[in-house]
């Protein structure tokens, strides 16, 4: 996982770390840009639980283009309030709705300069952001917005097996799953399992990530808790409760921060920390 | 206020359940009058059974097993916006006369934001809207309008059950126990009293419903 | 089958009957049809394998919008062929290419009233049709085409296996199927085989197409003959081209349908005729 | 032509295969120079093996089976228009000077049309085009622009290997003991022969390998 982020992951770059939204969120790699101080990224959404939390507290970021910040079992993100209270904002925010979010993202992975959606209208989401232009229908019908392309330097997706070349079956709920990974000019695969290739060809149709997308598969179970992996881990409703309790203050940030990041060397030294 | 978020939802019924108390609305629809209701989420799934087990979020192993369907948000979302959802579950930090919802920013506090919810309320046909009824939240116009339904609101509060965005805000039901003096004592707008009814306690099988998707009150206590 | 399809399908409508390419292609369906004497169907694609060109020879179509029209193995179709060089045309054609035309049906499926594309630039097929409108990019880029939604009234769909509310299990290459069925007012499913629900939730992300958007199921194995259904039937390539060599002339084609089409009842006495 | 075909696909490529002989083209690169090579194909299909066993369509069985990814249409096609794909391999009844094929109407008589054809010319980074050799098919202009292809085109037939689309049209190869008075007999348009050479011959490993993907010689007969 280190070498994997210091590889593909570069200060500046827009990153995809939530394409899940609960489930399968990449918490080791997140750890790991944190300890390796990668700064000035761009996170992009749809929703991220807890993750991009992090990232704003350890001030990694610039800027966060997504649907929802925050900790959906808990409530908001403390880090995430702090930095968009201040004065100046430490972290710019362009709010999306999901469905717009995941309009614009797609518009990247299939290579064109927008996406159209019929939502938005009446909102400040769509007033006060320059990511999305209302448009005339050249068929003659009712104007709908345009949504621009989201591009993504690097996708961090969590799947649940794989082979070497990265084709990985992904199961469960997908969210923005695919379009990230089709969207990235790289991505970092997380695999609970690597398998060999002949299990995965037996069901092509379950191989929602093919590896001509896929720049470096890291075998490491357990990246992805406190979220849930479906057929691998249940989410860890306690530790999300905990980490909101423990980070309503800044102070109470570091130590989190201290303890669970920065405390640890990698994923393993984490996972026994937890008792596992 | 759950068992009346529930009664929204008729049989057979596509709905859009957003995240955190709709979740349970749906688990206790399905468990009593509405066995037949389809329920969408926003991460991809697609249920016909209510979840079997305690559920946080929408991504928790409980929504996941037994799901009709494991798709992508796009998909969910699209099959929304192609106008096939009857109804959308949302909530919100605030709420006004005309049913905009606002859950990214409130005075000088930041929200976590959308979500699905601008989309669920823009391209559902009618809405439900589940909140707690403080006069801080229900405002004339709200400082930031996250949401803007296309169709009717039904706002299921702690207080009574309310219709906006059709007209004048008007009370359906007040909750027992539950007066005049006091919804107006916590409501920023004005409301149409004529029509108001008490709302029907929960029935034995809610209560058993609510008990059963919430063992530990985590969204109920 | 009979009474799906005199339910469901209506003279005049925009029927999908192709959507998963050279596999899974409804020729049952196709055939009552052709036996119930439905007219003025608008055919939308994207590419009919033989079918199609059985339904412009039986006198059903109107119109078709489509991006390949002919018998894959074997080369053009000839009723297709015929119809379109009549003077005048006896079918109107729009063309479209693959890409453009799955973008047109997402978008329908999708509730938008258009999508776009970088493909189609200096093509006469966006020249001569009105489904397609070079527009700007609104956000500054260069300009795209287009794609006016494309409607579809019914889909006829072969899945391998379904349960009793219409969630169907797909597999092997799908086309545009997800789309077909996502863009329809009305859908029939055809399956190989009926199986419980808890069958298909044990899978559920092999749930491709949910019940939510079906209408009839028909349990008819054999149904998508001569074209593969992946796991169930292979592909009878003699089949395809003894079609091809009989319908050279109009007598042939009259021929082949008095045998194939107006000589059986259904698809199970079509199934015996082949020996099955 | 099947093995000058094959050789237009370098090692690690990805490969957008039409319909029909690029198939057999795409097959016969895999098993011998180009292993890594990892085909597409529109109806959905993603392969890093060739298929095993003969196939008259990409949908066929041995197509499907051992397939790396099964998706749908406009997933692949989205990765072509993302700027996924190196080389396409397309065919056509007419070809002009500029590289423009034409797939849908040829005088009174009307074709199949694009299929895919074109969003893999215009899409893809280079171009094979894969044709019959005859005066009728190669002409100054197309009777319509089915497809226009975006970068350089290798164009190979039966007589030789041609570029297109990238200045003049010059002859890169003839095979063996074709003249250039045969190709000029049959190309409407004006060719530069200043640098053709001689196509090499097929190998052995050529040989075998089209014999195994197409045994019955349903497309090299």
């Amino acid at each position: 996982m280190r070498e994997a982020v210091e590889r593909l992951v570069r200060s500046g770059d827009r990153v995809s770390a939530a394409c899940g939204l609960e489930a399968r969120i990449p918490f080791a790699a997140g750890h790991e840009i944190v300890r390796q101080a990668k700064h000035g990224l761009t996170l992009v959404g749809p929703i991220s639980d807890m993750l991009y939390d992090q990232l704003v507290g350890a001030g990694c970021v610039r800027r966060i283009e997504a649907a929802w910040v925050g900790n959906v079992g808990a409530g908001l993100g403390h880090n995430f309030r702090r930095a968009l209270e201040a004065e100046p904002p430490l972290v710019e925010m362009v709010d999306y709705t999901n469905l717009s979010y995941a309009t614009g993202l797609r518009a990247a992975a299939e290579g064109v300069p927008f996406g159209v959606t019929r939502g938005l209208f009446g909102t400040d989401i769509a007033r006060q952001s320059d990511a999305f232009r209302e448009i005339a229908d050249p068929f003659g019908g009712e104007p709908v917005f345009a949504v621009r392309a989201i591009p993504v330097d690097v996708a961090i997706v969590v799947a649940q097996r794989a082979d070497e070349n990265g084709n990985a079956h992904v199961w469960g709920n997908l969210g923005t799953t695919l379009e990230s990974a089709r969207a990235a000019e790289r991505v970092l695969l997380i695999v609970e399992e690597l398998v060999a290739a002949e299990t995965l060809r037996a069901h092509p149709n379950r191989v929602l990530i093919p590896g001509l997308l896929v720049d470096a598969v890291v075998v490491e179970p357990g990246a992805a808790h406190p979220s849930p992996v479906e057929g691998y881990e249940e989410r860890d409703h306690a530790a999300f409760e905990a980490y909101h309790r423990a980070t309503r203050s800044r102070e109470g940030w570091d130590a989190w921060r201290a303890e669970w990041i920065d405390g640890v060397a990698d994923r393993a030294s984490y996972l026994r920390k937890l008792g596992r | 206020m759950v068992a009346a978020a529930a009664r929204q939802i008729r049989d057979g019924e596509i709905v859009f359940a957003g995240m955190r108390l709709p979740l349970l609305g749906f688990a206790v629809a399905k468990a009593t009058h509405a066995p037949r209701a389809i329920g969408l989420f926003e991460n991809g799934l697609i249920r016909e059974l209510p979840p079997r087990g305690f559920v946080v979020t929408m991504g928790d192993g409980p929504n996941q097993r037994d799901a009709t369907c494991a798709t992508t948000l796009i998909d969910v979302l699209g099959m929304l916006q192609r106008g096939r959802v009857d109804v959308g579950f949302l909530g919100g930090a605030e709420v006004d006369a005309f049913g905009n919802l606002n859950t990214t920013r409130v005075g000088k506090t930041r929200l976590p934001g959308s979500g699905g919810g601008s989309d669920i309320a823009a391209l559902s046909r009618r809405c439900v809207y589940v909140m707690e009824h403080e006069r801080r939240r229900f405002v004339e116009r709200v400082g930031y309008v996250t949401s803007r339904p296309r169709g009717v609101v039904t706002l299921i509060t702690t207080l009574g059950v309310f219709t906006l965005a059709d007209g004048p805000p008007r009370v359906v039901s007040l909750h027992h126990g539950v007066t005049r003096a006091q919804v107006e004592r916590e409501t920023g707008f004005a409301l149409d009293f004529a029509q108001a009814e008490e709302t029907p306690a929960p029935s034995e099988a809610e209560l058993r419903a609510i008990a059963e998707a919430d063992p530990s009150g985590f969204w109920t206590r």
